[in-house]
Parts: C-alpha cells; sequence; structure tokens
C-alpha cells in the first residue's frame, strides 16, 4: 500500500514577486504569533512536573509494609529493619547496567548467616537513565524517582549514597506513590503550550 | 521478508568463478572469494548483476586466527531489491581497493584502515578517519583494551583536597592529542593550493556539531574542500563488544541523539530477528508510531537548524514549540525526552500510559496548520528560493556511487526506502507515500522532508486508530525464552525471576550466525551487522549510519561554490555526528 | 590594595553591583558537542526562554562569560575546547553539562576524555543524559549564587557539598529581589 | 557674547543629544529582545527588574568591566581606531537632523536640532559613508579569517547600497528644491513626498536594511557561516560599541532621515492635526513606527547570499533609483 509520488515544485508568479506577496504573507505570520500568549514556564517560579514515568534521580524503597510477595522469600536471609533500604545486595542493577564501576556496593556476612548492605553507591555522572537497573530490581527497592535539580559544585556530590537514597524514596513515595500512570499530570502548566485537551 | 540474493544468481556465480564459496543462511548470504579475484567478482557483480549501489564495508577480527581479519563488502541491486554480501580475509593484512568501482568505499576504507589497521592497495592517501595522526592503536581489534591504554597522569583540576569525586575515579587518563598533532592531521587531509585555508568547524555554531571542515578558498569560492571527522567517536561499536544485547539499546539512542526511537526500532528489529523473537501486534503498532512521532521530531530540527542556518531566525523557534509538544508526548510515555531507552527485545519497555492517546490525537489535529505556517514563510518566499534552487544537485548515479539514502537518495529521483523495501513491525500494513524529488537539489530536499512530515502524520493516525482496537493486548511477548520478563511477573514468581537473572548476568544466547537488517532513519539507512558467535554478547557489531555515507558527497557537490552555500548544503544533508562518528 | 582598607564599604558595594551585573547577563559560548547540545537548544527557545535570565547565547568565545561544555568531549577535540576556553576573557566560568563532559559518562572508552574538568577547570555539574532543559536551568541558577558567593568573599572550595537534594516547589514570584536573582 | 551664546547651547544640545542618544540605543536593545520575544512566543528579558527593565544595565555593566582582551596577532591601532570609526559617524549625523519646529520655553528659542546646514542631506550621507571604514579596518586589523570576510562582505554591500540610497534621495531634493532637512519638512505641509516617490521608498528601505546589517542583509555577521563576522575578535566594550552604532543608532537616525524625507517629518498624522500633540513626539511617532518595522522584517525573513545581494543592488536598487527620479520630473513637471 506505499506509493510513490514526485513533490511539485511551486513557482513565484511575477505579479507576487512585484507586490512582495511572498514577504507580505510571512510577516502576517510573525505578526499573528506576536499577537498570541507566550508558551513559556517561567522556571524557577513555575515549573513543569514531571510525569510519572519520568526516569530521574535513582532512590531506594525502604521496608514499609508494601513490598511485593519476591521481598518476603528473600527477606529471611537479610537483616532489614523497618524503615531501612530494601535492597537485597543481588548485585542484579550492577548486572544489569551497561557501565561498569558505576555501582559499587558491599554487603557483610553477619555472625548469625544474615546478610546486611552496608554500602551502595552510584555515580550519577556515569549514568545513562536508561532505567535497565531498576528494571532488574526483583524486590521493588531501586526506583528512579522524578527529583531532576541535582546540579552541583563537586563531583563528590553527583554521587549517591544509600541513606539519601532512602530520603528520596520518602519523599518521592509521600507524593506520587498512589499516583494513577498518567501521561502527565499538571495540566494548567502543560495548556500554555498545548492549549486545552479534551480527554476522553 | 528477507532480501538476499537468490539462488540462480548465486549458481550463475559459482560456474563462472570457480573457487567461491557460497554460505546461504536464512539471515545472511555471503560469498567467500579470494582475495586475489575479489576485484573481478565485485565488478563482476556490479556490472554485470547490477548490485551496483554500495552499501557498506566492514571488517571483523577473529584473533587469533591467521589472517585474523575478514572483510565484508554489502551490496544492493535497485533494479531486483536484493542484498548480497561478500566476504574476503585479509591475508598479511592487506586488500585491494575498490573505490575505482564505488567512490563511496573510500571513506569506508578509511575507517577499516584506522580501526583495524588493514591497509588498502591502490587507496589514495589513506589516513585515519576518525582518530589523529600519530595515534599508536588500531582501536578496534581484539587484542586492543576496551578503556584504552592508560598511560598520561591527568587529574581532575578542580579537587578539593579532602575529596574523593567517586569509587570509579582515576588520575590516569588516554593520551589526549596536542594541538600540533591535530595541525599535522589537517596537513595530512588538505594542502593548500589557492588563498586561505578555512578552518570551518569544529566548535563552530553552524557546523552540526563537531564536524571540521577544511576550505581551500579563492575569495568565497571554495576550490578545494576536506572533511575531518571523529571529534564525537566514542567508540561505540568497541563498547557493544562486550554488552548484552539489551545493553547496547541505550547506546543506540546516542549514537543519533536525534531520532533515537528510530535508531532503537532498528537495532531491535535486527536483534529480533537473529534470535528468532516475535513482538506482539500491539508492540508493533506502537513501535510504528513513535518511530513516526521520532521523525516528525528530528525533520523539526532539521527545518529549524536549517532555517536559522539561511537566516530564518524566528522559524527555528516555531519548530522548537512544536519539538516540545512531541518531546512531551515522549517523555510521558517513555520517561525521558530524548534518548528515550523504550524499545525492548520483544516488544516495549512500557504499555501506553492513559491519556496519551488523547494527547496523540490533540498532537495531530492542530501539527498540520502549523506546518502550513512554516511553509507560508518559507517554501515561496524569494530569498528562500534563491539560496535553495540548483544548489548541490545529486544525481542518480551518484547515489549509488556513494551510497547515498534517505532523503538525500530520494531527492534524486531514487525510490530507495527501507519501509518499503524491507517493512518492519507494522509498515507493511499502513499506506503512505513516499516523495520523490525531480531535480535533487537542496529545494528538493527541503520539500520532501516537509511531505515526510505529513505523510508520518498519516501514518501515525492510522496507528492511533489500531491501537485503540487492541487496548488491553500484550504489550511484550515475555513467554519468549529470549524476552526479559515485565516487573510485576518478576515480583509474583520465582519462575521468572531465576529467567531475568539468567538473561541479565548470561544475555541473550543468540544462535551463532550473521546478520544485516536495516531501519528507515530520518537520515537514511541505519543498517546492523551483527556477528553471533553463540554467545550472550555480539562478537561484533558495525553499524551502517546513513549520514556517513551521505555526509561523503559534501566535498564533491560544494566545489566552485561558496561558504554561503556550504551552509545550505550541509543542512540539507543534515548529518548528525554522533551517527556519522559512532 | 590600599584602597581597599580605608573605604571597604564603597568597594563592596561596587562589588555586590557588578556582581549583580554579571550574574544577570551570563552569555554562554554556543558549543554544542552531542545530544546536550539539543537540550541546551530546548533551553534557549520558546519553553524555557534564558533570555528571561538575561541569558543570550553568542558565536564567538571572546564574547561569552560560560562556557556550557554540552555533550561528550572525546580526545581528539579536547586541545580545542581547551582553546575557545582560553580565548574567553575574564572573568569566565564552565557548566559541564551532563554526564559525559562532567566524568566520561557512559563512555568509559580508549576514545572520550572522562571529564571534561580534566583540562579546564569545571564550575558547576550538572548530572543528566541529558538533563532536562529545568535541570539545566537550575544549574545555571546554581552557578549564579556560586558568583554571588563569590562576592561575598568565598572560594568555591569553601562552598559546602550540597545536601540531598529533593524536589523542590516552585519559587513563589514575591520572593524574587526587585533588582533580579 | 552672541558667538558664545552660541557655541554653549551647541555643546550643551549636542552633549544632551549624544547622552539620550546612548540611553536610547541601551533600550532599544531591550525594545529589540523583548519584540523577539513575543515574536517567538517568549516573553523576552523578564526577571532582571521589573520586566527586565533593568537588563540593558546590566549587559552594560558586564560588557563594561570584562577584561578588555586584545589578541597579539592583532594590529593594535586600527584595531582601536575601527570601533570608533564605527560609532562616531552615526552619532554625527544626528548634527544635521532637525527633530521639530523651534519653540520658545520661558522666552528663550529653543531649535530642536543642533545646526540646520543647507546641505544636510549631503552630510548625511558623507557620514554614513564613512562608517565603511569602521568595517574594512575591523576585518583587517583583527589578522584572523572569519573577521576578513567579513569586513570584506560588509563593504561590498555597504558601496552596492550607498549609491542607490544616494540616488534614492534625489526624488524628495528635486521636490523641495533644498539640501536642507528642515526645508524639505517644510515643503511637505501639503502632501508627504511619499506619494510620487514609491520607488525611491522601496530602494530607501533596502539600503536601510542593508546599512544596518539586518536580515536579509546580514551576510556580516552570519553566525552560521562566519562566526561572529568582523566582530568576532572584539571584546567587552569594543564590541559593544559594533551592534550598538550599526543595529541601533545607525537604524534610528536612517529611519529618522526616511521620515523626513516621505513621511513629512514632524507634520501630523493625516486626519489627527487636531490632535493636541506636540510637533517632536509626532517625528518620534513615526520614527519609532519605521524602526518596529525595521525589528519586525529582521525577525520574519532569511538571509540573502552576499553575492546575490550586490546583484540587487546593482541591477535593481540603482534603476529603481534612477526610474524614481524620472518619475518626479515629470511629477514636477506636469502636476507641478
Amino acid at each position: 500500500m506505499v506509493r510513490i509520488k514526485y513533490v511539485e515544485r511551486p513557482e513565484l508568479t511575477n505579479r507576487e514577486r512585484i507586490l512582495f506577496v511572498d514577504f507580505i504573507k510571512g510577516m502576517k505570520i510573525t505578526l499573528k504569533n506576536l499577537m498570541k500568549k507566550t508558551v513559556t514556564t517561567a522556571f524557577p517560579f513555575e515549573k513543569l512536573t514531571p510525569p510519572k514515568r519520568f526516569r530521574g534521580t535513582h532512590a531506594h524503597r525502604v521496608k514499609n509494609g508494601k513490598e511485593p510477595p519476591s521481598f518476603k522469600v528473600i527477606e529471611k536471609f537479610m537483616d532489614i529493619e523497618f524503615g531501612e533500604s530494601r535492597c537485597v545486595a543481588c548485585y542484579m542493577c550492577m548486572q544489569a547496567c551497561p557501565v561498569p564501576f558505576l555501582f559499587n556496593i558491599e554487603a557483610i556476612q553477619l555472625p548469625d548467616g544474615r546478610k546486611k548492605v552496608v554500602r551502595f553507591d552510584m555515580n550519577l555522572l556515569n549514568c545513562m537513565y536508561c532505567g535497565l537497573c531498576t528494571e532488574a530490581c526483583p524486590v521493588d527497592c531501586l526506583i528512579m524517582t522524578d527529583i531532576y535539580e541535582t546540579a552541583s559544585y563537586h563531583r563528590a556530590s553527583c554521587v549517591l549514597h544509600i541513606d539519601d537514597m532512602k530520603k528520596r524514596s520518602i519523599d518521592f513515595d509521600r507524593r506520587r506513590y498512589g499516583e494513577p500512570d498518567r501521561i502527565w499530570i499538571d495540566d494548567d502548566q502543560r495548556s500554555k503550550l498545548w492549549g486545552q485537551i479534551k480527554w476522553s | 521478508m528477507h532480501l538476499w540474493a537468490e539462488t540462480k544468481e548465486l549458481e550463475l556465480l559459482e560456474e563462472k568463478f570457480s573457487e567461491i564459496k557460497l554460505e546461504k543462511a536464512e539471515n545472511f548470504t555471503s560469498i567467500i572469494v579470494k582475495k586475489e579475484n575479489l576485484l573481478d567478482i565485485l565488478t563482476f557483480l556490479k556490472d554485470e548483476l547490477d548490485y551496483r549501489m554500495f552499501i557498506d564495508l566492514t571488517a571483523v577480527d577473529y584473533y587469533p586466527k591467521n589472517p585474523r581479519f575478514m572483510c565484508v563488502y554489502i551490496l544492493f541491486s535497485p533494479e531486483k531489491r536484493k542484498r548480497i554480501a561478500v566476504k574476503c580475509w585479509a591475508d598479511n593484512d592487506s586488500i585491494p581497493s575498490v573505490i575505482y568501482l564505488w567512490k563511496g568505499a573510500k571513506w569506508a576504507e578509511r575507517e577499516v584502515y584506522d580501526l583495524f589497521g588493514i591497509r588498502f592497495e591502490g587507496h589514495k592517501n589513506l589516513v585515519r578517519m576518525f582518530l589523529w595522526e600519530g595515534y599508536k592503536h588500531h582501536p578496534l581489534r581484539k587484542d586492543f583494551p576496551k578503556e584504552g591504554i592508560q598511560e598520561v597522569y591527568l587529574p581532575s583540576l578542580n579537587l578539593r583536597p579532602d575529596e574523593i569525586p567517586a569509587h570509579n575515579y582515576t588520575p590516569y587518563h588516554t593520551y589526549v592529542p596536542s594541538m600540533e598533532e591535530l595541525e599535522k592531521t589537517q596537513k595530512s587531509r588538505l594542502e593548500k593550493k589557492s588563498q586561505i585555508v578555512l578552518n570551518w568547524g569544529p566548535l563552530h555554531p553552524g557546523t552540526h556539531g563537531t564536524i571540521w571542515f577544511l576550505f581551500d578558498m579563492e575569495g568565497e569560492t571554495i576550490k578545494n574542500c576536506e572533511i575531518i571527522l571523529g571529534q564525537l567517536h566514542r567508540g561505540i561499536e568497541k563498547l557493544a563488544e562486550d554488552l548484552t544485547y539489551t545493553q547496547i539499546i541505550p547506546y543506540t539512542d546516542r549514537m543519533d541523539y536525534i531520532s533515537a526511537l528510530c535508531s532503537q526500532v532498528a537495532y531491535v528489529n535486527t536483534v529480533e530477528r537473529l534470535l528468532g523473537v516475535e513482538p506482539p501486534q500491539k508492540a508493533k503498532w506502537i513501535r510504528t508510531m513513535m518511530c513516526e512521532l521520532q521523525r516528525i521530531n528530528s525533520h523539526l530540527l532539521w527545518l529549524g537548524t536549517y532555517a536559522l542556518d539561511l537566516g530564518a531566525l524566528t522559524i527555528f523557534l516555531y519548530a522548537f514549540r512544536e519539538r516540545e509538544k512531541i518531546m512531551d508526548i515522549i517523555e510521558g510515555i517513555a520517561g525521558i525526552r530524548l534518548n528515550s531507552t523504550y524499545i525492548r527485545i520483544g516488544g516495549v519497555s512500557k504499555d501506553l500510559p492513559e491519556g496519551a492517546i488523547d494527547v496523540i490525537k490533540h498532537f495531530l489535529n492542530d501539527f498540520p496548520e502549523k506546518l502550513d505556517e512554516y511553509e507560508t514563510i518559507l517554501t515561496k518566499n524569494r530569498i528562500w528560493l534563491r539560496r535553495n534552487l540548483n544548489i548541490g544537485i545529486v544525481t542518480e548515479d551518484q547515489v549509488y556511487q556513494y551510497g547515498l539514502t534517505g532523503v538525500v537518495a530520494r531527492s534524486a529521483g531514487v525510490p530507495y526506502d527501507i519501509r518499503m523495501i524491507q517493512p518492519t513491525d507494522a509498515y507493511d500494513k499502513v499506506d503512505f507515500e513516499i516523495p520523490l524529488g525531480k531535480v535533487g537539489d537542496c529545494y528538493d530536499r527541503y520539500l520532501i522532508r516537509i511531505e515526510e512530515m505529513r505523510q508520518s502524520i498519516k501514518i501515525i493516525k492510522q496507528c492511533v486508530a489500531e491501537i485503540e482496537n487492541l487496548k488491553d493486548d500484550r504489550y511484550i511477548s515475555t513467554e519468549n525464552p529470549y524476552v526479559l520478563p515485565t516487573l510485576n511477573e518478576v515480583f509474583s514468581s520465582i519462575e521468572s525471576m531465576v529467567k531475568d537473572f539468567n538473561l541479565r548476568i548470561y544475555g541473550e544466547q543468540a544462535p551463532e550466525g550473521e546478520i544485516y537488517m536495516s531501519g528507515e532513519n530520518p537520515r537514511g539507512e541505519l543498517g546492523f551487522y551483527i556477528v553471533s558467535r553463540g554467545d550472550g554478547k555480539p562478537y561484533r557489531i558495525k553499524i551502517r549510519s546513513g549520514a556517513f555515507y551521505n555526509l561523503q558527497i559534501f566535498p564533491e557537490l560544494i566545489k566552485g561554490r561558496t561558504v554561503a552555500d556550504a551552509v545550505a548544503l550541509l543542512g540539507s544533508l543534515d548529518p548528525v555526528v554522533g551517527e556519522t562518528d559512532r | 590594595m590600599a584602597v581597599k582598607h580605608n573605604n571597604g564599604i564603597i568597594l563592596t558595594t561596587v562589588e555586590e553591583v557588578l556582581s549583580w551585573g554579571r550574574r544577570n547577563s551570563l552569555w554562554p559560548a554556543s558549543v554544542g558537542l552531542a545530544c546536550c547540545a539539543i537540550e541546551m537548544m530546548h533551553t534557549a527557545a520558546s519553553r524555557f526562554d534564558t533570555d528571561r535570565l538575561g541569558i543570550i547565547f553568542r558565536g564567538s568565545p571572546r564574547q561569552s562569560d560560560v562556557l556550557i561544555v554540552a555533550g561528550t568531549v572525546v580526545n581528539k577535540v579536547a586541545p580545542m575546547l581547551k582553546l575557545i576556553y582560553d580565548q574567553m576573557p575574564d572573568p569566565k566560568w564552565v557548566i559541564a553539562m551532563g554526564g559525559c563532559s562532567s566524568a566520561g559518562g557512559p563512555f568509559p572508552t580508549y576514545a572520550t576524555l572522562q571529564g571534561v574538568d580534566r583540562i579546564i577547570p569545571v564550575d558547576v555539574y550538572v548530572p543528566g543524559c541529558p538533563p532536562t532543559p529545568q535541570a539545566l536551568l537550575w544549574g545555571i541558577l546554581e552557578l549564579q549564587k556560586k558568583i554571588k558567593a563569590k562576592k561575598e568573599g568565598k572560594v568555591w572550595e569553601e562552598i559546602p557539598i550540597r545536601e540531598v537534594p529533593t524536589a523542590s516547589q516552585p519559587i513563589p514570584i514575591k520572593e524574587k529581589s526587585p533588582l533580579g536573582f | 557674547m552672541e558667538l558664545l551664546g552660541t557655541v554653549i547651547g551647541v555643546t550643551v544640545k549636542s552633549l544632551i543629544f549624544i547622552i539620550v542618544m546612548f540611553l536610547a540605543a541601551a533600550y532599544l536593545t531591550l525594545l529589540e529582545r523583548k519584540f523577539a520575544g513575543h515574536v517567538q512566543q517568549r516573553p523576552g528579558p523578564l526577571h532582571v527588574g521589573p520586566h527586565g527593565f533593568l537588563q540593558p544595565i546590566a549587559d552594560a555593566l558586564k560588557v563594561l568591566t570584562k577584561e578588555d582582551l586584545v589578541p597579539d596577532s592583532v594590529d593594535k591601532v586600527l584595531f582601536y581606531m575601527a570601533s570608533l570609526l564605527a560609532f562616531v559617524p552615526a552619532i554625527m549625523i544626528l548634527a544635521v537632523v532637525p527633530f521639530g519646529e523651534p519653540f520658545t520655553v520661558f522666552g528663550l528659542e529653543i531649535k530642536p536640532y543642533i545646526t540646520d546646514l543647507n546641505i544636510g542631506v549631503l552630510l548625511a550621507l558623507a557620514f554614513g559613508s564613512l562608517a565603511i571604514y569602521g568595517v574594512i579596518f575591523a576585518g583587517w586589523a583583527s589578522n584572523s579569517k572569519y573577521p576578513m570576510i567579513g569586513g570584506l562582505r560588509k563593504a561590498a554591500v555597504l558601496i552596492g547600497y550607498e549609491v542607490a540610497l544616494g540616488f534614492a534621495m534625489v526624488g524628495p531634493i528635486m521636490q523641495a528644491g533644498s539640501f536642507s532637512l528642515r526645508e524639505i519638512v517644510e515643503a511637505q505641509s501639503g502632501m508627504w513626498f511619499i506619494i510620487p516617490n514609491i520607488l525611491a521608498f522601496v530602494v530607501i528601505i533596502f539600503a536601510i536594511l542593508a546599512e544596518t546589517g539586518r536580515t536579509p542583509f546580514d551576510v556580516q555577521e552570519a553566525e552560521a557561516e562566519l562566526v561572529g563576522g568582523y566582530i568576532t575578535e572584539y571584546t567587552g566594550m569594543k564590541f559593544g560599541l559594533f551592534p550598538l552604532a550599526e543595529w541601533y543608532i545607525a537604524t534610528f537616525v536612517l529611519s529618522a532621515i526616511a521620515v523626513i524625507l516621505f513621511f513629512g517629518g514632524w507634520q501630523p498624522l493625516p486626519l489627527m492635526g487636531w490632535l493636541p500633540i506636540p510637533d517632536i513626539v509626532w517625528f518620534f511617532i513615526k520614527v519609532f513606527l519605521l524602526f518596529m518595522f525595521f525589528l519586525w522584517v529582521h525577525w520574519t525573513l532569511p538571509r540573502y547570499r552576499v553575492d546575490q545581494i550586490t546583484e540587487l543592488a546593482w541591477k535593481v536598487m540603482l534603476p529603481l533609483a534612477l526610474a524614481n527620479i524620472l518619475v518626479v520630473a515629470l511629477w514636477i513637471i506636469f502636476i507641478g
């Protein structure tokens, strides 16, 4: 059902050429846009809320009673208090990550045979934000939040540690855990650019 | 559908040249020839059997075999719409050059020389393509480490005394060239004959990234031109050699960052064909829809920058205004605006969120009138006409000689569109038109891209209608042993968790073999040549970049024109450096 | 120097005014290298309009104050980038946009420069691949804060590593100073 | 005594003119950025001061305190002289531009112009042509390739359009029978000279666009081709003078001359004579409208190629200007 067609090349007639019709039409367009409202989001004063699926800075879900069944299975071998990170040191994120050395995970063996995660560093400056690590996490621990304002003055402050990831996930879940999986939620901001969308 | 040469041709070849060896597989058909009669066979293929379009040339390093390098030529026959591959072992690291058969082989041979160190006898000015003169190694050889050799001490300049930047930070670094070496590189490319040699680029507002042009100019007329690539050569092909097939997907975004989704789809289709995975219907339609959205997105960026280069500053911002809308759609569906790693082997990573269809419909409704606005300002503007008409005319012969694809080929009237020749996903179910040009100048390319945007809208409309029918259909076929399970499956069932672990750790164990498949990128044919030796990682991936071959014709077209025309011509060829350099 | 000791107040007020002028008309050199360049263009385009903050992109490094390194810097282009940086007149600042220019990003290969701060000093790192325009704007605001701090006599070593960033709410328009940032 | 008074008066007036012109130019940049912004559906400068009102001051502060960096390879004398040569002539044209009729405040008569030469038009043309030297010097002294090409391009354009501009001005002069701009305005009290001189007006529009380097004629600093054109190597205020002089002051002054020649200077707009508006205000309203028209063109059209521009100048604009002279001559003979 694919067809082939030749594009036709429009010509500028002499009448149009003498009367500057082409210029006038173009300038009419710019004038029309001059009258329209601006589409700008004044950033520090108004902000676009990233959608639920936005892949921002990483975070660690904590043990808060909402764990998936798989966590219950593995939990037995781990030493995780309530309110601590769910990470079970399965190194799946490390395996799934295309970039080697991005993760730095250490777990120790406690005397009672259970494991405990003591170190979980991520160097965000090497991260592609591709989300493969979050898809690999079997206990819904490593997630990506909607936080993007991470600019800083030092390389060292772009490296995530396990406790700030805990903080972030708590902050993130408090705001957006129960949110439906919509394409975006801030219609008032987006409508500046989009105009009014009629939702089905 | 597969595009490889038929048996009777191969038999014809066999009886003519007795010493060749045929390799006929379902995905790849190649003839292995001896080095001494390579040229005769290629000439025969080109003249008698009219495989006259040069698609790609690459090499594979079978270290520690001896001879270690195998060169692979991929040719295409425009009439029969068939491909054929010719393989040849490079005994003692050298092989005859084919630039007298196809001009397009010039850069490809330089690239192979640069990355593998194979010498091409008879190639004039065989210098490095991506790296600089005086670079000691040939990176794509198997015995060269991926990280390179970290020989110089080059620490970060602003470290606080107490600061440890990161656990993976090392003060040692690979060798960074000096200005003198770069000047040596420049000298080796072009020697001054006329008044001045103008360095246009590499860090120049007008050169679409970091292409480095050398203009040998007489007044403002360009007498001779050379292009230095490699200012964005990041070694993606080397990286891909020790990643699993899934892990390569994010890197395909970073190649052609303006049309990330198209690159993903082209790559994933190739891998699926190799693994024998069949995605579900809904995924196919979603892929097609996203591809076309991305095509509009890419063409809009082209329109904006092209108009900016030709001085129409406002069009640039109008085009970006529309781009923002598509960015919103992609961000809402995939999660990231630009390099959205959305396509997965066996489907797509997530289903469409609620409201996505409404937003896309809204976009489809009000985009055409915006397109008309651009056309009103530009298409019949006398200045626009004078800047575009009869600039950089591409002929049909040049298309075959240089292996031009995409809009550049279609502007010369060659109906070469992968969506038509080898339809993947849902392209065989939608109906659309492929615009062709009659003259082949910049103005034709402009009109064709504008028309392609309209056609994309047409396609997306059909996709939206189809996806609404398949609302509660599966979007990824996880029952396939090669396809990663979704998170919910992992959470609930232990089998999928084990499968997930295996696929993540060992990768998709692809069957042994080779494959070449391509997709229609906004810049041309984006082909992937994958050699698999049966383990979870590809043995070699060659990325056939459309922009690389399209850009190759620039020096020939610009001779005798001015710098102002160079801007227009470069804009209408529309290269993306990430793809040319990989 | 002697003057400074005599009437430091006047000098500080002068410094104040100058730093206000500088941080309110940052002109970046438009050096686009890779993917991040596209997002940089989007930041300058109509949706997130940098011109609001007095930021207009200049073609020539001689007339620009801040160098936004947008994209992967490979070894081959590094010397030229340093040349561009040297051509810029003082005072000048550098923003490393995206992972690639900050630390090599996802390309730990033979060809890529592992962080542009190995050849030129960087003031602000903006993680992201690529950072969204809002993230880049946030980085630019961070740079403005830094210039302000410089005015107060702090050097960048003394600026503490920022605490864990969480999603911040929009600044109420009334908190904006009448003279801009 | 008489002489002393005149001297003082002229000095004061010129000082006022120059200072006002500087400020006006600074704020014309803000005007242009606002206008461009809204054409592109963005607000333009917004946060620096209320609605970006302090933006020009911030820019000026920054530009003035930038390190004044002179490359070693440049020819120092010409390098400095170029920025002055580009700036001074643009200002000096003001000397002969009248803004209105003389009026009296507190019993002393104020002439809203510095001097009323009887060869005003010629002087304006002469000063306008001087600007070419600034451009050529800048391009040459920078001792770099892009500035060189940019300077040559600009020079070619200027030379082409100076001629057309000169011939286009002949029509109104013939009708007024005088070179003095003030008398030309007074001669239009009945009917504006736009009526027979429509051809000349088109030529003048193109010529002003070309002289002031606005699209479609901004070849000298086409960013995509030549990074910054002939000002690539300039930093700080030496850089700031060029766009200030070329884009704003020159545009403003030339629009003023165009208004004087074709739109009856400070005569009120047709059918609005009854409005209680002083003639200076009328004059500035007209100039402002013309200036906005140039901005509007600048932010709409694409850019010509340099050879096409010179071709246009010699093959189209010059014949048009000559034809206009013929038309006006016939007009004077038959209609009077």
